[in-house]
């Protein structure tokens, strides 16, 4: 089956010339035995990255943190059991059996890491950047968690105590952010838009709309957004 | 084991380079490896804990030079090489040069692993009638044991000898350094356990910020004083 | 600094490759490097703790990818750029995409370094009027502190908070921690500690295999009881 | 001076049309400002080097090692002051201001390494080998004695302890290996000659002679060798 299948990739690609990485020769090496021995299914390939790119991703931590602020009994829930609350949602799934939520305050900053690997709670975050995953944040953000906050543009007051969560275990770390100022009269949709993903991991703080919207209605989920099917 | 994936607190590696408006995929491979983890994932051929070992005997050369997705796509196709799914020469061949996996299991991983749970009578003893009832509580002093097992384990080696104040319990969940290395499922209680980093560190005492690691009973001992 | 190059103790890098009838030099540019190191040594521009600390603060992922000569003339060249000896864009013109060096130093590695000697006050008070009596004797238990700069330091990382005996006192030596870092010569006694293998890696009482690692005294307080 | 420089350092290989590795271009741009700069003498590189790669090796140390073997009062100046004894037979100089001498028994085996960068008592033994500097060495030998040596051929008995020398400081260590059987009647030479560096490192024993020579006279040295001048 090896060359048959070998030329018919490479036909596939005839229009793209570009020298293939070590890792992409690879990737297709052991994508084109495991599916020629019926271990993998292309179609579900595509469909589980379809949904990562897609649907699973920092919108739906950002829904759950907007529902926290603008529903008290909601917050309450999420912090006394996280995996539950956010199952009212809609999100679950690999990655998120396990959800402990941590929740900033004047007094003290929550920040996320897993050293040992890169754990990540996909079901409300997506997959994790680049930077989560780099040897640089997974070995300081321990050591020196305020520096790396500063030198990622967090400055945060002597006065605050920074507890860095590593996630070494089964559980998986979502930070519910402070709320900014200035957003009194934002819908919860359009709180949604405010948070960030470093926001939720603990490397940034929300930032308060730039412009005030004191008398915009409150805008709709916009139409050709995807329904979450995570 | 000790291994170069144990990066907590290792220092020399600077700043912490973040890209704006990143995609979730950098390149179409990068696509296909992460679709290919979760179809296997789907099959249980292997667990999480065995997934994770195979990424960690990576030649620390390797796996420094290696983006995340490369790793995924090593450990993967190790393990599946390992459970006979695979057939390395046939991947092999197909690479030039041949397709690099992860080292072998150390030959004390499943010894080293048994040690640490039987050095941990009462979570030892839990198990045997299938209760697990957790021997630590929110504000216990406890220290991390000092074993360095060769095999998988979720301890890291920052915490070894460390003490810190248990601040949450969660339920039983299956030893990894067992589930990593047999098929015996050994639930314990976990804890998160807070670490200052004057205590991990050595850093002035003045410095209030904390560390809080998830680990597993069998880690763990108690202290009579601890560092809060 | 916990840097790459603290090794010791580390899993994953496989067996050890012994070259049979192996030359001294491989390459002729290796030849080179070492006698640019020679002559630059004769210069005294820089002490042998300021050259290892320049080795150190390579990226750890170009340490290990590096030959130990690579890694020399690596070092030799950051130091020679951080002296003003050497231009760096120079260097980097004559390199295609740039002659890689090492990352500088932390910005808390002066101030780490003064605290370790300051946590030794007996030390402190001895080198302050010139003398430097051994505060430890043959015999002598001893426990590694805990203390973690950000600099250079001759301790490794796998004896921090482990129990010896000393085996050995010998003469006063400059603290690298402080040489490395400043023009201040601060010498203290070294000893040379024999830690058991039980002790440092969680092994089997009944491995009676030891360790000697030789320390600076700042790095060392008394032990009550220790494994022997 | 750069351009005229390269210039003429390109010519001098003009029969050496091997493509040069990184390391390699990187060498020489340094080795070329330095030498421009007046900082570094190449005469002085070439000399030291050559020190090194033919009189400065193992054997001085396997001179030391039959000295002792042969000579009482000088084992036992060697193990209570190894460097003034080493000086005795010549031997001294960078790497080598502080030397410790640690003796192997029938009931414990010595072996040395630099755990943080690769020291090496220099004098007495050379440059060390790449395997002494490789990270498979450096992090296994203080965690796993018994089986690195066994790896590298050297069985050794339970009831032996195996001693780890560090060398983290100032010291630098020569093992004395035992003296093997069957060499009652070898002149001190001909001892020499038996003594490897890696039985100097701790990583081997010392073989005894391959056919036992009752009869032969003692080897003179070589006449083509070198005389020690380190």
């Amino acid at each position: 089956m090896s060359e048959h299948d070998r030329d018919e990739h490479d036909h596939g690609d005839a229009h793209h010339p570009a020298p293939r990485s070590p890792a992409e020769v690879r990737a297709r090496a052991l994508e084109e035995l495991l599916t020629g021995a019926g271990i993998v299914d292309p179609t579900f390939i595509d469909g589980v990255v379809t949904a990562y790119e897609r649907d699973i991703g920092p919108m739906n931590g950002a829904r759950v943190v907007a529902r926290a602020w603008v529903d008290a009994a909601y917050r309450t829930r999420l912090l006394a059991d996280g995996t539950k609350a956010i199952a009212e949602l809609g999100y679950g799934g690999p990655e998120g059996e396990h959800m402990v939520v941590v929740e900033n305050t004047s007094g003290a900053h929550n920040v996320v890491v897993c050293t040992l690997c890169s754990c990540y709670p996909w079901p409300v975050l997506g997959l994790p950047p680049n930077w989560y995953k780099s040897p640089a944040y997974r070995a300081r953000i321990v050591r020196e968690p305020r520096a790396v906050l500063a030198e990622m543009g967090l400055v945060l007051s002597e006065s605050v105590e920074i507890r860095v969560w590593d996630s070494s275990a089964e559980i998986r770390y979502l930070v519910l952010p402070e709320r900014p100022p200035r957003t009194e009269t934002l819908s919860e949709d359009d709180l949604a838009a405010l948070v960030t993903r470093d926001a939720m991991i603990g490397t940034a703080r929300v930032a308060s709309p730039q412009i005030p919207p004191p008398h915009t209605p409150p805008r709709q989920t916009p139409p050709h957004q995807e329904p979450v099917t995570a | 084991m000790n291994g170069i994936h144990d990066l907590g607190g290792m220092d020399g590696f600077g700043r912490v380079v973040v890209e704006t408006d990143e995609p979730v995929f950098h390149e179409p491979w990068e696509r296909r490896v992460f679709g290919m983890l979760a179809a296997i994932s789907f099959t249980r051929v292997a667990n999480a804990h065995v997934y994770r070992h195979a990424v960690e005997r990576m030649d620390p050369q390797h796996y420094l030079d290696a983006s995340y997705y490369e790793r995924m796509m090593t450990g993967l196709a190790t393990l599946l090489v390992e459970r006979g799914m695979l057939d390395r020469a046939t991947l092999d061949a197909r690479v030039p040069g041949g397709f690099p996996l992860a080292r072998p299991p150390h030959p004390d991983a499943v010894a080293d692993a048994q040690q640490t749970v039987a050095a941990d009578a009462e979570s030892a003893r839990d198990a045997s009638h299938g209760a697990a009832s957790p021997r630590f509580h929110v504000g216990d002093a406890v220290r991390v044991r000092n074993f360095q097992p060769h095999g998988h384990t979720r301890c890291p080696r920052y915490v070894h000898g460390r003490c810190g104040v248990v601040v949450r319990v969660d339920r039983p969940f299956a030893l990894p350094d067992l589930a990593a290395h047999t098929d015996r499922v050994h639930r314990e209680p976990t804890y998160g356990v807070r670490f200052t980093v004057a205590e991990l560190w050595g850093a002035p005492a003045a410095a209030r910020d904390t560390v809080c690691v998830d680990l597993w009973q069998s880690y763990l001992e108690p202290a009579d004083t601890v560092t809060r």
